[in-house]
């Protein structure tokens, strides 16, 4: 059976086609204001690079902020359980699945079967989420992917207010006209970040495996902090973007569901 | 509002407060539950809970209140300075937690940029934070003192008669609710949370009698529902902040669930058990205003808190609760953690969500948990 | 929490090193800094406090065995009960309980630890206590509520009706950690003899939980000592503050920290007496030489402090403030209102009287005097009430000619933060320039030190006072 | 004489040159990484448009976040005394100057000289900065620039309740997601916006007649909104307003050279109108 997920998120889009728990396609972009057409956008590119048409596709479900807004889909499901069921597949054994998004940061508890036991949004101040790494990385004026090398290995991560993003950024700034080095700004950075989430984690009990899903996953400086934080290894997705996780759940609860949907 | 049914209650509720006043009636808001509200009816005075519903602006309430402090009292000062309270005779505020007491000093400096928004009749109505002989002894103090106020601003008596037959005029409305709670049993199940939370605020503004005789006809039309209207739904317990408008209940009666019981800091709370009619007034108030609460503003009552919250659980057979709690509100965002702890390791499901108060700000990620919460219980 | 923090006692880990710090100050000067080089950071607060002489090494000696009766309180059969600032723990010293000052201890590691206090105020909002509670308590309570302080045997409040976000703590703590309660609750009004008598019957209260938690029965004689100790140190307090009022102001700005912090510990203790009698000696002496107190010996202007001072990285404050020649001729923590205060000239019914003369006598002195504690005596109402904040700061900042008052607090404080706007305007229409500090004086993530000072200076430059 | 004010702040830098008989010359640069850099590119750049070089100013005044790294500046002076001198001089019958700026917000009480007498700047939240509309603008896909105009499509008011920049960013998005028409929503922003600068002035007592300074004073959605829930119409200077900072520190250069420049004629309010709108 072909399935198909499609995770409309805030900032970006994702759809993922899977053929027997397998990912035949992949496809990512940024989202537009209209999620319909953000999520015909991305499936089409997906269904392109699998060389297939829409018509091959057995069952679509649909999440993310826009799912509602999803013309082709059969069913649709939360983040919550889709990003449960992705990590899951991504990092087999994960029993404890930290999620950063653009929009906010989910800690996931799963039972041994993959069920979603408990879970854990950020409800606070945003600066727990990926939006607060993308801000930041501009004032600097670096890219996301250099943010994520300034890790603590530096020596002196400089602290930051991680009450308010856009307000860190007045401090940012100060530190730049203060003429501290980038890479200490960035590391502070990114240990804020850490500790915000670890916050949220650490009041969640955690059970190993843990595993980080999210584009923020592949920030080096954020993980290797937030383990030191934890005290315990997190396992980063190989198998796909960890970024896909979402899409992937939706793919396979088509899977398991099958045609009709859930419930 | 979505349904004309549920909209009716309050709709008519507030109707009722402006035919009140346009009779000549004297109207008093008031800010907590705490207030022994048979005291203002006694005096022939409507005692009307002030609502912060409807702001979509807060440069008033942020104009005297700082930056870390809960929407909830910014609203309602919001709504003051705007002049929509203009037809109160007075106003009562209760020091029910830090936000609100200080409504007291913010309203009447906005009085001081906004002509003719501090009635004349301004009372800072203090309430201990606990139940001891000697607290309730000042709290009584207290109640006269309010007595003693009304008495001279309004030109009225209040004698120990017409408390007796207030408390009694409010005890009917006590019982008619309770009843009205057997509606949301599972196994009748025929009165949605949206009806029941809509009817609860429509009593703290209607005139008692006038309340009591709608809530009958209401629940005759109720109890003429065929059983289980609402089975197969998942059936909440929503616990916390105050929320005096619908939108969190109908959105989460809208994903699927039945609320079938809450306990927040607006609504049935208020009301209670019975107050004592065949004993000394003031102190039946007593009695029941301070030693009954279940607000976690009376320090050190978690264990009875949790009891009374279990037992509501088991009788309404509730299959997961919501804790939620407005920003800044400390009092119940702390001691929700604490329930969530306890209930979980009885294996009560729980979601604990902080808000903002008002107009829902992001539903997306409210109804996202929700979502996730039912998906979690099926 | 990073592992490594849960090695940790905080009682034990803050009490070995106050107690070493305490033993630097015994060697000559030139040992005491080449000892510095070797703690870098830890120096800040060092060097200041060790630099205002005798008094500093009292205080050090002070703090040192504050903890040190914490850390050895059960191994010396002694109970421990968990409490806060403005709480006197006198009554706990004359019932022989060892008090654990949450905000005092909170405040000792924002002040010595580069990282703060972040790992246990954020260990709080791990088990669900809420972010914006505040950080005064959750700076230490983060601690025991992992387990990592010394097992407490009780809880006392007193900010019950003053300030929510403490007695919540204390509330959270007592559900979360199972201790038993007891909170003195204060209503919104001072003088009424409703409230006087509240006071009393409240204490007693208090006294009956203490007795049953310890098992030490209140003793009469020793319940005088304390309060016949209590009464000499509001007579020293009171001979330094009318030398405050004094321009330029003879009391160095570090003795404003002396006098609460000691006060917090050791209300009734006779080692606190010892250090406030040498504080007296230096205030009179730079008196008599009509010499500011500051280091640099001038005084460009007068703060009064209206809530309490900034903790946060060393004693940054105070070094700021002297460098800037501006002295501080106080803040809400350091007046208690003793009858025969200076400033209570006009209002004596606002104070309270010690009477040892029978136990009634000194428990209802107790009553009062608790009564009249930093936040307690003028949070509890409206701002504008009498007896209430706005009359007490304008009052001290008349008596202490104080050239302008600044607020600082914490973003925890609901009840300040709920009144400090209008509040700051009506000090300005009594031609006080009123300035509103927005960091966090136990969190500097908050707001960083640097950035604090940069609008302070900012203020007091663009409003022409200095 | 000329005498110069270099304003860096956190998202553009601006210099201004100032003779006895008024404005020579101005420029506006975006700031990106160093703020020394950018300060001597405005200088250099304004000072090229007027035909002269550094060693022509009698005195440089520095203000704005990056003030401190303007080594070549002759003195420095707060943003709060350089916007309330820059504004009141377009009229001097302003006394209260609301300023919103990048990273900040400000309301200034200015005396009949121009001197600061209160001030307060914006809560510690960023909502109600101009980084709040800049990233509003990205999320609804609109240029900064065009939101003033967007929002006259309006048809029906939307409230934008969170006070998170972040989160009301995301629901912005979910407000686009349920299909409410961009113009509504950027009213909505416009107006959440004025509320809380509204409060900020209100807070410190306001006096009139007051004025709307600083970068987001160019958008007109803003300044409408402030107009309404103010209930008075604000003086427009004419003037640039995101320049009053650079414009406020030269005037104080020019009086440490001991030369008050005149005031401009008051320009005719339309002509603000279509300043301040575009």
């Amino acid at each position: 059976m072909i399935t198909a997920g499609c995770d409309i998120g805030s900032l970006t889009s994702k759809g993922v086609i899977m053929e027997n728990g397998r990912i035949k396609a992949a496809a990512v972009i940024s989202s537009t204001s209209n999620p319909q057409s953000s999520a015909e956008k991305v499936m089409n590119l997906a269904v392109e690079k699998a060389g297939m048409a829409m018509d091959d596709i057995d069952v679509c479900v649909g999440t993310g902020y826009g799912r509602d807004r999803i013309p082709f889909v059969q069913d649709t499901a939360s983040e919550i359980v889709c990003h449960g069921t992705g990590a899951r597949w991504l990092v087999p054994g994960a029993m404890t699945v930290i999620d950063i998004g653009g929009q906010d940061c989910k800690v996931i508890r799963l039972d041994a079967g993959g069920q979603v036991e408990k879970f854990i949004t950020n409800d606070k101040c945003a600066s727990g989420t990926g939006r607060f790494l993308e801000v930041m990385a501009r004032v600097l004026g670096v890219s996301l992917d250099e943010l994520g090398t300034f890790s603590a290995g530096t020596m002196s991560p400089i602290t930051f207010a991680s009450t308010c993003t856009v307000w860190a950024q007045a401090d940012v700034i100060r530190h730049l006209n203060d003429g501290h080095p980038l890479e200490d700004i960035g590391a502070g950075i990114n240990s804020a970040m850490a500790n915000r989430v670890s916050m949220l984690v650490s009041g969640s009990k955690p059970r190993p495996e843990i595993c980080m899903t999210g584009g923020v996953s592949k920030n080096r400086g954020v993980v290797q902090t937030l383990e030191k934080l934890l005290g315990s290894r997190i396992h980063l997705p190989r198998r796909a973007d960890p970024q896909l996780a979402g899409a992937i759940g939706a793919a396979l609860l088509a899977q398991k569901n099958g045609r009709g949907g859930a419930n | 509002m979505k349904h004309a049914t549920t909209a009716g209650p309050i709709q008519r509720a507030e109707e009722s407060v402006q035919n009140w006043k346009q009779n000549g009636g004297r109207v008093v808001g008031y800010t907590c539950s705490f207030l022994p509200v048979e005291v203002l009816s006694a005096a022939n005075v409507l005692p009307a809970r002030l609502r912060g519903t409807g702001v979509s602006q807060a440069d008033i309430g942020d104009t005297y209140f700082g930056p870390y402090i809960c929407s909830y009292p910014k609203c309602i000062l919001q709504r003051a300075g705007s002049g929509q309270f203009s037809y109160l005779d007075g106003v009562i505020i209760i020091p029910g937690c830090d936000s609100m007491r200080r409504l007291d000093e913010c309203w009447r400096k906005a009085g001081e940029d906004f002509q003719g928004i501090v009635p004349d009749f301004f009372f800072h109505f203090g309430v201990p934070h606990k139940a001891a002989d000697h607290s309730m002894a000042w709290f009584s103090s207290e109640i006269e003192r309010l007595i003693r106020s009304l008495e001279e601003h309004f030109g009225v008596s209040i004698g120990e008669d017409d408390l007796r037959k207030a408390i009694t005029l409010y005890n009917k409305g006590r019982e008619m609710i309770a009843r009205l709670n057997n509606f949301r049993k599972a196994s009748v199940n025929t009165l949605s949370g949206e009806e029941a939370f809509a009817l609860s605020v429509a009593g703290t503004l209607m005139p008692r009698d006038e309340y009591n005789q709608y809530l009958g006809e209401y629940m005759d039309e109720v109890s003429s529902r065929k059983p289980g209207l609402y089975n197969g739904k998942t059936r909440f317990m929503l616990v916390g902040s105050v929320s005096d408008d619908l939108q969190l209940i109908s959105m989460a009666e809208s994903l699927g669930g039945v609320v079938a019981a809450e306990t927040l800091c607006f609504g049935q709370r208020h009301e209670g058990d019975l107050i004592g009619e065949n004993e000394e007034p003031v102190s039946a108030m007593v009695r029941h205003y301070l030693d009954e609460s279940l607000c976690p503003r009376m320090l050190g009552g978690y264990q009875a808190r949790l009891k009374s919250l279990k037992e509501k659980i088991e009788e309404m057979e509730i299959d997961g609760v919501i804790f939620q709690n407005i920003r800044f509100c400390d009092l119940h965002g702390s001691e929700n953690a604490i329930f969530e702890r306890d209930l979980e390791a009885m294996g009560i499901p729980c979601v604990r969500i902080e808000r903002e108060y008002g107009a829902l700000a992001d539903t997306g990620r409210l109804r996202m948990r929700l979502e996730a919460f039912m998906e979690r219980m099926t | 929490m990073r592992p490594e923090i849960k090695e940790y006692n905080i009682d034990w880990m803050i009490w070995s090193i106050i107690k070493t710090a305490g033993r630097t100050t015994r060697g000559s000067d030139k040992e005491f800094y080449a000892m510095l080089e070797y703690v870098p950071y830890f120096r800040g607060i060092l060097d200041p406090i060790v630099r205002e002489g005798e008094a500093g090494k009292q205080f050090l000696e002070l703090v040192g065995e504050y903890m040190g009766n914490i850390v050895n309180a059960h191994d010396d059969g002694k109970k421990l009960a968990m409490t806060t600032f403005c709480f006197s723990p006198a009554i706990l010293y004359a019932m022989d309980i060892m008090p654990v000052t949450l905000e005092a201890i909170s405040t000792l590691g924002a002040l010595m630890w580069r990282r703060g206090t972040y790992d246990y105020l954020d260990y709080c909002c791990e088990v669900g206590f809420t972010e914006t509670s505040c950080s005064s308590q959750r700076g230490s309570l983060g601690a025991y509520l992992a387990g990592l302080g010394e097992n407490i045997d009780m809880i006392v409040c007193d900010s019950a009706g003053v300030c929510d976000t403490n007695a919540n703590a204390f509330a959270f703590t007592s559900a979360y950690l199972d201790k038993p309660f007891y909170q003195l609750n204060y209503p919104p009004e001072l003088v009424t003899d409703r409230t006087t008598s509240y006071h009393r019957e409240d204490y007693y209260g208090l006294i009956a939980f203490l007795e049953e938690q310890s098992g030490n029965k209140i003793d009469e004689d020793r319940l005088r000592d304390v309060l016949t100790e209590l009464q000499k140190q509001d007579e020293i307090l009171t001979d330094i503050e009318e030398m405050q009022s004094l321009v330029p102001n003879p009391m160095p700005i570090l003795y404003n920290l002396f006098i609460y912090a000691g006060r917090f510990f050791f209300a009734g203790m006779d080692n606190y007496t010892r250090m406030l009698e040498t504080m007296r000696d230096t205030v009179s002496a730079n008196a008599a030489e009509k010499k500011s107190g500051l280091r640099s010996g001038k005084e460009n202007l007068r703060s009064l402090f209206c809530y309490i001072d900034h903790f946060a990285v060393n004693l940054s404050l105070w070094d700021w403030l002297d460098e800037h020649g501006i002295t501080q001729v106080g803040n809400i923590l350091s007046k208690y209102y003793n009858a025969d205060a200076p400033y209570l000239e006009g209002s004596r019914e606002a104070g309270y009287t010690i009477n040892t003369e029978n136990l009634v006598s000194m428990i209802d002195t107790m009553a009062q005097m608790n009564a009249r504690m930093p936040m307690v005596l003028s949070i509890r109402g409206p701002y504008d009430a009498p007896y209430m904040w706005f009359e007490n700061s304008l009052m001290l900042a008349k008596v202490f000619s104080a050239d302008c008052v600044v607020y600082n607090g914490t973003p925890g404080c609901r009840n300040t933060w709920g009144m400090i706007k209008p509040f700051a305007r009506d000090m300005e229409k009594e031609g006080l320039p009123t300035y509103i500090m927005y960091g966090d004086a136990f969190d500097e993530r908050v707001e960083s030190w640097d950035a604090t000072a940069e609008r302070l200076e900012e203020f007091f430059r663009v409003r022409g006072l200095l | 004489m000329i005498s110069a004010g270099c304003d860096v702040g956190s998202l553009t830098a601006k210099g201004l040159l100032l003779n006895e008989s008024g404005i020579v010359a101005s420029e506006v640069i975006p700031v990106s990484g160093r703020p020394a850099r950018a300060a001597l590119e405005v200088m250099n750049l304004v000072l090229k448009s007027a035909g002269l070089s550094m060693k022509d100013i009698t005195h440089l005044v520095g203000t704005g976040y990056g003030r401190k790294r303007i080594d070549f500046a002759h003195s420095i002076e707060s943003e709060i005394t350089c916007h309330g001198m820059g504004a009141w001089w377009g009229d001097h019958s302003i006394r209260t100057i609301i300023d919103i700026g990048g990273q900040d917000a400000k309301a200034i009480r200015v005396n009949h000289e121009g001197e600061v007498e209160r001030y307060v700047y914006n809560d510690k939240c960023a909502s109600g900065t101009g980084r709040f509309l800049e990233i509003m603008a990205e999320a609804l896909e609109v240029p900064l620039d065009g939101m003033a105009s967007e929002e006259e499509k309006s048809t029906r008011d939307v409230h934008i309740s969170s006070q998170c920049v972040i989160f009301a960013e995301s629901e912005v998005i979910s407000l686009v997601n349920e299909g409410v028409p961009v113009p509504d929503i950027i009213k909505g922003l416009h107006g959440a916006m004025a509320a809380r600068a509204t409060a900020l002035a209100r807070s410190i007592g306001i006096e009139e007649r007051i004025t709307f300074s600083g970068g987001v004073a160019r958008n007109g959605g803003v300044l409408r909104g402030l107009e309404e829930s103010l209930g008075t119409s604000l003086v427009r200077t004419g003037s640039n307003p995101q320049l009053n900072g650079a414009l406020g520190g030269a005037l104080i250069g020019a009086r440490k050279c001991g030369v008050h420049v005149k005031p401009p004629r008051m320009m005719k309010e339309e002509h603000g109108t279509v300043q301040a709108g575009h």
